[in-house]
């Protein structure tokens, strides 16, 4: 059976320390666009901590979601490009082929998560910072949407290995980097075709939700919930 | 300019131009050989009621007919040609093609209307056989193309009779 | 206008074409500076990228859509207008049509390059044709994009000839009296029109067919325009209101282009005696009546959504009802309903310059309408943290403003090459031929029998 | 010498590369012979150790082969040779297990940075002028030399001055060597986080000289008093990695984690409980949560042992500080206090931990006693769940920091001669007030080692770049974070880039040319013979078990990143003990007029700039903060309340003035400061520190007061007063585009 990549990001977990964001940064070629650019918001971030604040001082909550490219099943970014440069791969996810897109952004505005970010510029690495280029991953050059893939490098490589040595993959065996990276383990991705996995045991169990489930995108990545404290008040 | 032979009178309003051409009916010329030339259509009279057949409307509804059958064939055919992976998504989606094909039925429709229009009126014709540049300030042409020279002087006394302003002669004698 | 004679009229409406007055020359020279100044802004786009405009994430769409959805709308004035004119054999549409089915043509073609310019990587804007290319790959059928490229082609095909085809008569007109170069340019254009009955049948023929083909195209041009927003899952976009909405803004704005036109001809052209105060009298009830059907839609959209309140819409909504974008939303009521329609209902103000006023405050109202429907929706999307706000650059303004100024300019020049006013329909206008005429006898021919 | 012969013929043959180079100069340089074989498009994966901040994690470099512009003798040319480009975690590595924070990701762009200084330089200008000369390794290394031979031979006490970061293992003691060589050197080990009150107290409190290492994984109940454990506290990825295993870690089983602070910090973020203390009173809270413990009889008071006697009254069981007595200044309501502490008791194991703001306050010595005093109270130190120390050796401390060296040179107390700077940027990471630019000046001869130009490497005159972390050797003994003995080595993960040379060996050099004792003193021709002695020793001690033989120990450290115990084995902690003199609860002192300075300046370590060091990083700037989203700048956090009365509008700029200078900087609405207060990140507003850094933003440690922790030789950053006023509008760069999940109203942008 073909695979199904999934991610489950644990809320409870997630402390917002924006390792993930830098190992996206590292992995995928993402440019930074500079002080001036960020200013016009063109910063270019495949995966976000989203922070938002709950209550005034002194009852003040703080809660971390970490935003990225939820690889809809029913992705509005797909049907809407007219070059077929967003589709539907046959692993899941919503591919972007780079050579393909003209840069409608049509995709990115279809998106309800605002996960695809445009190039409005050549990218710029001031040498020799270009030896960082991960050289798995293509440079996306002005004018074309780029977004996360879900380290579908790291897909690959692990799917080859894997039928090279004649095996099943094995589930954890690969990890996006972002899953790879962060701290407090908050992140599991794998096979949600699989029912063994860790990532489809969470995305099924009580706790699962999903990001703005009521616009019908139904996405891949599945959220836990932030969770309280259930122990007793006086013992 | 013209190089048929023919004889036509210049008349100065729609109403003279009516009594010239049932003067030339009633002098038995077929109305083949009968030319008329006119600054605007003047919908309502005789000389202006000549071949009023076409099959126009139905040639445009066939050109849409035709062209509605590309258009659906184009949406349709483009995309089995390479199946891409839609997500469960419809490759084949019926209302966007249903769009497709609209546009260009009406496109098909539209393109045949003109076609139809210039074949019929054998347009763009550079060099007409007959013309004078006199039908374009107000008069209205009504004559006889090649008349027989016996005939000759009977329609140009019937044209003047029925108030031609001017008649002239032209073409090889 | 009943006592001018045929000859007259054509006098009066071929005089324009016959030299170039000083101030004609100036103006245009303006024109063309600005819109010179625009190709080059476009040009350093395309070089520099799309960086230079005021895009930004998550408004990926601005000013270039907002001119698009606009001059595609603004294309509505002529052609459908004048069909819907021609169908209903509204005698008094004869003066106007023309001048109409121009802002058409030009206004399509103005809107049809948008696309493109607002394109990340413009010089490959050909990979929406349906061509079998070395990429193995056709266009998505399924992308409301390429709706826009059927609908808008078909559309301009139709207008362009619904606009050349009654002009050939005129141009016979043209060359008649002119001489030499005139005469033969003129006469390639008439394409040897004789004006026999048979080419003027054919000619009402084909003309009455392509106004029944028209009005459907246009409909659907603008409901596909709309669907290019009520596609996407965004709020205030994906609503079904949206075609029926569109395409009534775009014949208010139409209406009101056309207007404005007129006035500027009769003043310019000296065309007092022909685009006469019933021309806007009439032209101005019909924009009063979309002017309150706008405002029908407006409520209805407020409405629905405001009631349902859904936490995707909301945002949107009071960003435009009293948040940064309130000012702009209530200027656009000002200006497509609280000013034109008390001006248009009351007849003592529905005046050639009543009318003029009304007009303007639409058109620039209905632009706003765009920008309004666009920038709102993509800056305020859902999670409140992706949220983002627009500020356009010099660049897209300067474009824009070139827009403008190109509409302009081709408008001179076609007033300039062709009458401005269909000749011949005018005088066939005046010649309603009474039908006893057709059984008129010679006294003496009586006489004889 | 082979190698120079293969390098000619490889630059003539090189040439003929031009062919394929349309124009384009990379492909008209010469190319080098690779200096390594590896398969072109295999990565390969090696360990390396993290250097960015004293936690001490273990890495893993993705190898891949690529061309770099490198300088190898003397001639630009092109190399194939394995270029870092990913950093990861090392899986096996006992502190950070295979995670790895942002900052250690981006670890990466020190090594390719466009402003690295790629060879040694020599000052020309006038001192700050940043005017220099390019000069062999040679030269360099004669000058430094002659200098310390010179200083050797004038045999002056204090001539020769040391600032470095934090160091351990070989490379300490390689400096060590220096500083003892020469009679009463300065060595600093400058630090503007450093854990020096913690390690003190802890000394005091449990026998141990260093930082905690908190088993936050098995705790059920975690008192924070102000440390960003999460972020940038003592080990943040261990503690991350603790923090995850606490929430979600044991099926049914959920800690309770309760954050006490003014400003709601990275870390308080994610606080089951968060609540805000009146600033320096962290102490007199932990003390009162005691108080109720010890009354209600939850646990006895004698269960603190030694801790608990170092406070005052403790035995009595706190008078003091019953909860309805400290209420009104601690900030927290009586009932408050008193639940916590009943559920911290009822909840084992419950632990207390206590740093940044909280120990940076006059009184932080004390606040740190208390808190261990508590912990203890609560039983679950040096158990599962609790705080352990590990077996590391303590570090050693010179006692002497950057303020103690400025204020003796500029008192003519100490006369250096000689100033070597490695890793540290005192200019910039101390208050104005110390007048460390005006002492600096006073010293005849820096020598710097670092890898960039920044506000102190400027005033070097002679500069000896040293390689990128990447491009070294490593050894380190992690102080905390594991529950087992680290000793991380690696060596070099790929080939260095530029004309540099590793430090220690450059001052193995320089001793062996100075000759005599400290020549002796280092008898090592190299860095890595010194690590491969001591892990030498090191077998002989652990791991005979482990490897058959040194070598064999030695070559399996390299492979796996260093050498580990195979199982826990914290150090006894010594929680009986003759009581000592017992601490008195003292009051925090500020500085600055309450009526004048309205607001606490509460400075805090950036997540992504740490102390300043890493801002000159571009994923590190355009990362957003965590909270406030911002990017590419530094900003002022006020509370909404307090900017509303002062009419302070989101990016406003504003000036904010401490009794020691003022600084401008946007302006953020923050809901979760308190209304007196105003904080600050650390690490923005360099003056010189690379294309990316300089410029952006502004510094807080410039305007902060020069008070001291009592009790501990330390910087007390928390304790300014500052006022604030608007000057007009600041360019705020916010990624996030608003402050709340559902206010259609609020456009934060």
């Amino acid at each position: 059976m073909a695979h199904n990549w999934g991610m489950v990001i644990d809320l409870d977990r997630c402390t917002g320390c924006e390792a993930c964001v830098v190992a996206c940064h590292a992995e995928n070629n993402i440019s930074t666009v500079g002080q001036e650019q960020a200013a016009r918001s063109r910063a270019k971030h495949w995966i976000r901590v989203e922070r938002y604040y709950e209550g005034e001082f002194p009852d003040v909550k703080v809660k971390f979601q970490p935003v990225l490219c939820q690889q809809c099943d029913a992705a509005p970014c797909e049907p809407v490009c007219p070059t077929f440069a967003s589709y539907h791969t046959s692993e899941g996810l919503n591919g972007q082929i780079y050579n393909r897109c003209i840069g409608t952004r049509y995709c990115a505005n279809a998106c309800p998560y605002n996960v695809r970010f445009f190039n409005f510029y050549n990218p710029v690495w001031d040498k020799p910072l270009n030896l960082q280029l991960n050289p798995d991953v293509s440079v996306r050059s002005v004018g074309v949407m780029e977004k996360c893939t879900f380290c579908v490098q790291r897909i690959k490589a692990g799917e080859i290995q894997a039928a090279a040595e004649k095996r099943e993959l094995k589930d954890g065996e690969i990890k996006p980097a972002c899953v790879q990276s962060c701290p407090t383990n908050a992140m599991v991705w794998g096979d949600l075709n699989d029912p063994e996995s860790e990532a489809s045991r969470l995305a099924n169990s009580s706790r699962a939700t999903k990001l703005l489930a009521e616009v019908g995108t139904r996405p891949k990545v599945t959220y836990l919930p932030r969770d309280s404290w259930h122990g007793t008040e006086n013992a | 300019m013209a190089i048929r032979s023919a004889i036509y009178g210049l008349f100065p309003d729609p109403d003279s131009a009516e009594r010239g051409i049932n003067a030339l009916n009633r002098a038995g010329i077929s109305p083949k050989r009968i030319i008329v030339m006119s600054p605007e259509p003047f919908d309502g009279y005789s000389f202006t009621e000549m071949d009023h057949s076409t099959p126009m409307p139905w040639l445009a509804a066939l050109g849409g007919l035709v062209g509605g059958t590309l258009g659906f064939l184009l949406a349709r055919l483009t995309q089995e040609s390479y199946p891409i992976n839609t997500g469960g998504m419809p490759l084949l989606a019926a209302w966007p093609s249903g769009i497709v094909t609209y546009e260009l039925t009406m496109l098909g429709a539209v393109l045949t209307t003109v076609v139809t229009l210039l074949i019929s009126t054998k347009l763009p014709n550079w060099k007409p056989k007959l013309y004078d540049p006199e039908v374009s300030h107000g008069k209205i042409l009504i004559g006889v193309l090649d008349p027989s020279s016996a005939a000759r002087a009977e329609i140009e006394n019937r044209l003047r009779g029925a108030g031609a302003e001017k008649v002239k002669i032209t073409g090889p004698f | 206008m009943a006592q001018k004679t045929p000859e007259q009229i054509t006098d009066d409406l071929l005089r324009p074409l016959s030299g170039i007055s000083g101030r004609y020359a100036l103006s245009a020279a303006f024109l063309a500076g600005i819109v010179v100044a625009a190709l080059a802004a476009f040009m350093w786009q395309v070089y520099a990228g799309l960086g230079v405009s005021g895009l930004r994430t998550p408004v990926f769409w601005g000013f270039y859509i907002t001119d698009f959805v606009f001059w595609i709308g603004l294309s509505h004035a002529g052609t459908l207008i004048s069909a819907i004119l021609r169908l209903a054999n509204a005698t008094w549409r004869r003066p106007v049509t023309r001048c109409a089915e121009v802002i058409t043509v030009f206004a399509l073609s103005i809107g049809a390059a948008f696309p493109v310019i607002h394109l990340g990587r413009p010089w490959l804007a050909f990979w929406l044709f349906p061509y079998p290319s070395e990429r193995g790959i056709w266009p998505n059928i399924r992308s409301p994009l390429l709706w826009d490229f059927f609908a808008i082609n078909t559309y301009l095909i139709s207008s362009v000839t619904f606009l050349v085809l009654p002009i050939v008569p005129d141009m016979a007109l043209v060359r008649d009296r002119a001489a030499g170069w005139k005469k033969r340019i003129y006469g390639a254009l008439a394409l040897g029109w004789t004006g026999t009955p048979k080419q003027w049948h054919r000619l009402e023929t084909a003309m009455h067919i392509m106004a029944v083909a028209v009005i459907p195209v246009a409909v659907s041009v603008h409901s596909i325009v709309s669907w290019d927003f009520a596609m996407a899952p965004v709020p205030m976009w994906h609503s079904t209101i949206f075609a029926p909405y569109f395409v009534c803004g775009a014949i208010f704005s139409g209406i009101a282009a056309l207007i404005l036109a007129m006035a500027l001809l009769r003043k310019f052209l000296h065309l007092e005696e022909y685009l006469l105060p019933i021309h806007f009298e009439n032209l101005g009830k019909l924009l009063l009546v979309m002017s309150l059907l706008w405002f029908y839609f407006v409520f209805a959209e407020r409405l629905t959504t405001w009631y349902g309140n859904g936490s995707g819409e909301m945002p949107v909504f009071w960003t435009t009802q009293h948040g940064s974008y309130s000012p702009l939303f209530w200027a656009m009521v000002f200006c497509n309903f609280l000013i034109p329609a008390p001006i248009l209902a009351i007849k003592q103000l529905r005046t050639i310059t009543g009318t003029a006023i009304a007009s303007f405050t639409v058109v620039v109202g209905m632009w706003l309408e765009r920008f309004l429907i666009i920038v709102p929706s993509l800056s305020h999307k859902y999670l409140t943290y992706s949220w983002g706000t627009y500020r356009p650059t010099w660049v897209e303004i300067t474009i824009t403003v070139g827009t403008f100024c190109a509409m302009a300019l081709l408008y001179m020049i076609f007033s300039k090459l062709v009458p401005i006013i269909s000749i011949w329909e005018l005088k066939a206008g005046l010649q309603q031929a009474p039908n006893h005429a057709r059984i008129i006898a010679e006294p003496d021919e009586v006489r004889a029998d | 010498m082979e190698r120079r012969d293969f390098l000619k013929i490889s630059a003539v043959a090189g040439a003929t590369a031009a062919l394929e180079g349309c124009g384009n100069p990379d492909h008209q340089l010469i190319r080098f012979i690779p200096e390594e074989d590896l398969i072109p498009g295999i990565a390969t994966w090696k360990p390396s150790v993290c250097t960015l901040c004293p936690a001490g994690c273990g890495l893993l470099v993705r190898v891949m082969q690529g061309e770099a512009e490198v300088v190898r003798d003397g001639r630009l040319g092109l190399l194939k040779m394995g270029l870092a480009k990913k950093l990861e975690g090392n899986p096996a590595h006992p502190i950070n297990q295979g995670k790895l924070c942002p900052r250690g990701q981006a670890g990466l762009q020190v090594t390719y940075h466009p402003d690295r200084l790629k060879g040694p330089l020599a000052r020309v200008g006038p001192r700050g002028s940043g005017q220099f000369r390019e000069v062999s390794w040679d030269d360099a290394i004669k000058q430094l030399t002659s200098q310390l031979a010179d200083l050797q031979a004038s045999n002056q006490e204090g001539g020769l001055a040391l600032i470095t970061s934090p160091l351990r293992g070989q490379k300490r003691a390689i400096f060590e060597v220096f500083a003892n060589h020469f009679k009463k050197s300065l060595f600093v080990e400058s630090a503007f986080l450093g854990d020096s009150v913690i390690r003190a107290a802890n000394a005091a409190s449990f026998g141990h000289a260093l930082p905690p290492t908190v088993d936050l994984g098995q705790s059920n109940y975690v008192l924070s008093f102000g440390a960003d454990f999460v972020g940038t506290w003592n080990s943040p990825v261990a503690q991350s990695i603790g923090f995850g295993e606490m929430r979600k870690g044991r099926p049914g089983q959920r800690a309770k984690f309760v954050q006490f602070e003014q400003r709601i910090s990275h870390t308080g973020a994610s606080a089951d409980e968060w609540v805000p203390v009146q600033p320096g009173m962290e102490g007199m809270l932990a003390l009162g949560l005691a108080h109720v413990i010890m009354t209600e009889k939850l646990r006895p008071a004698a269960a603190a042992g030694h801790a608990g006697s170092l406070i005052e009254g403790w035995s009595q069981g706190l008078p003091d500080y019953a909860p309805e007595r400290i209420a009104t200044q601690t900030g927290l309501q009586a009932e408050t206090i008193a639940r916590i502490a009943r559920e911290a008791a009822a909840h084992e194991p419950a632990v207390a931990i206590i740093g940044d703001a909280a120990t940076a306050h006059t009184n932080g010595y004390f606040s740190a006693l208390a808190v261990n005093a508590l912990s203890a109270l609560l039983g679950s130190v040096g158990k599962p769940g609790g705080i352990l120390f590990s077996s590391a050796p303590a570090a050693k401390e010179s006692g002497v920091s950057v303020e103690i060296l400025a204020s003796q040179i500029n008192s003519g107390a100490a006369a250096a001669k000689v100033l070597l700077l490695y890793n540290a940027n005192p200019v910039f990471s101390a208050p104005a007030a110390w007048g460390v630019r005006a002492a600096l000046d006073k010293i005849p001869f820096i020598a710097s080692f670092g890898s960039f130009l920044d506000e102190t490497s400027a005033l070097a005159d002679l500069i000896l770049p040293d390689h990128s972390p990447l491009e070294s050797w490593h050894d380190d003994a992690p102080p905390s974070g594991s529950a087992r003995t680290v000793m991380s080595v690696a060596p070099p993960a790929m080939h260095p880039l530029h004309n540099t040379r590793s430090t220690p060996d450059v001052l193995l050099d320089v001793a062996h040319q100075v000759g005599g004792a400290l020549g002796k003193a280092l008898p090592w021709k190299a860095y890595d013979e010194a690590i491969q002695a001591s892990f030498a020793a090191l077998y002989k001690e652990k791991g005979t078990k482990t490897a058959k033989d040194a070598d064999e120990f030695w070559t399996k450290a390299q492979e796996q990143g260093g050498w580990w115990s195979a199982e826990p084995n914290p150090a006894p902690v010594s929680t009986g003990g003759a009581p000592s003199a017992a601490a008195k609860a003292t009051a925090p002192q500020f500085d600055g007029d309450a009526n004048e300075y309205p607001f606490h300046f509460l400075p805090f370590a950036s997540q992504l700039f740490y102390d300043g060091s890493l801002a000159h990083l571009p994923w590190m700037q355009e990362a957003p903060d965590p909270l406030s989203t911002v990017m590419w700048g530094a900003w002022v956090e006020i509370n909404p309340k307090t900017a509303r009365k002062l009419s302070v509008q989101q990016g406003d700029l504003v000036e904010v003035a401490s009794p020691h200078g003022k600084l401008k900087a946007p302006a953020l609405i923050n809901p979760g400061i308190a209304p007196d207060a105003l904080a600050m990140p650390v690490g923005q507003g360099h003056e010189n520190f690379t294309r990316y850094a300089t410029g952006c933003g502004a510094n807080p440690i410039s305007i902060l007061s020069p008070l001291t922790v009592e009790g501990a030789n330390s910087f007390a950053w928390a304790a300014t007063r500052v006022k604030l006023s608007v000057v007009g509008r600041g360019k705020l760069i916010l990624f996030g585009g608003s402050l709340t999940e559902a206010s259609p109203e609020l456009e934060h942008r």
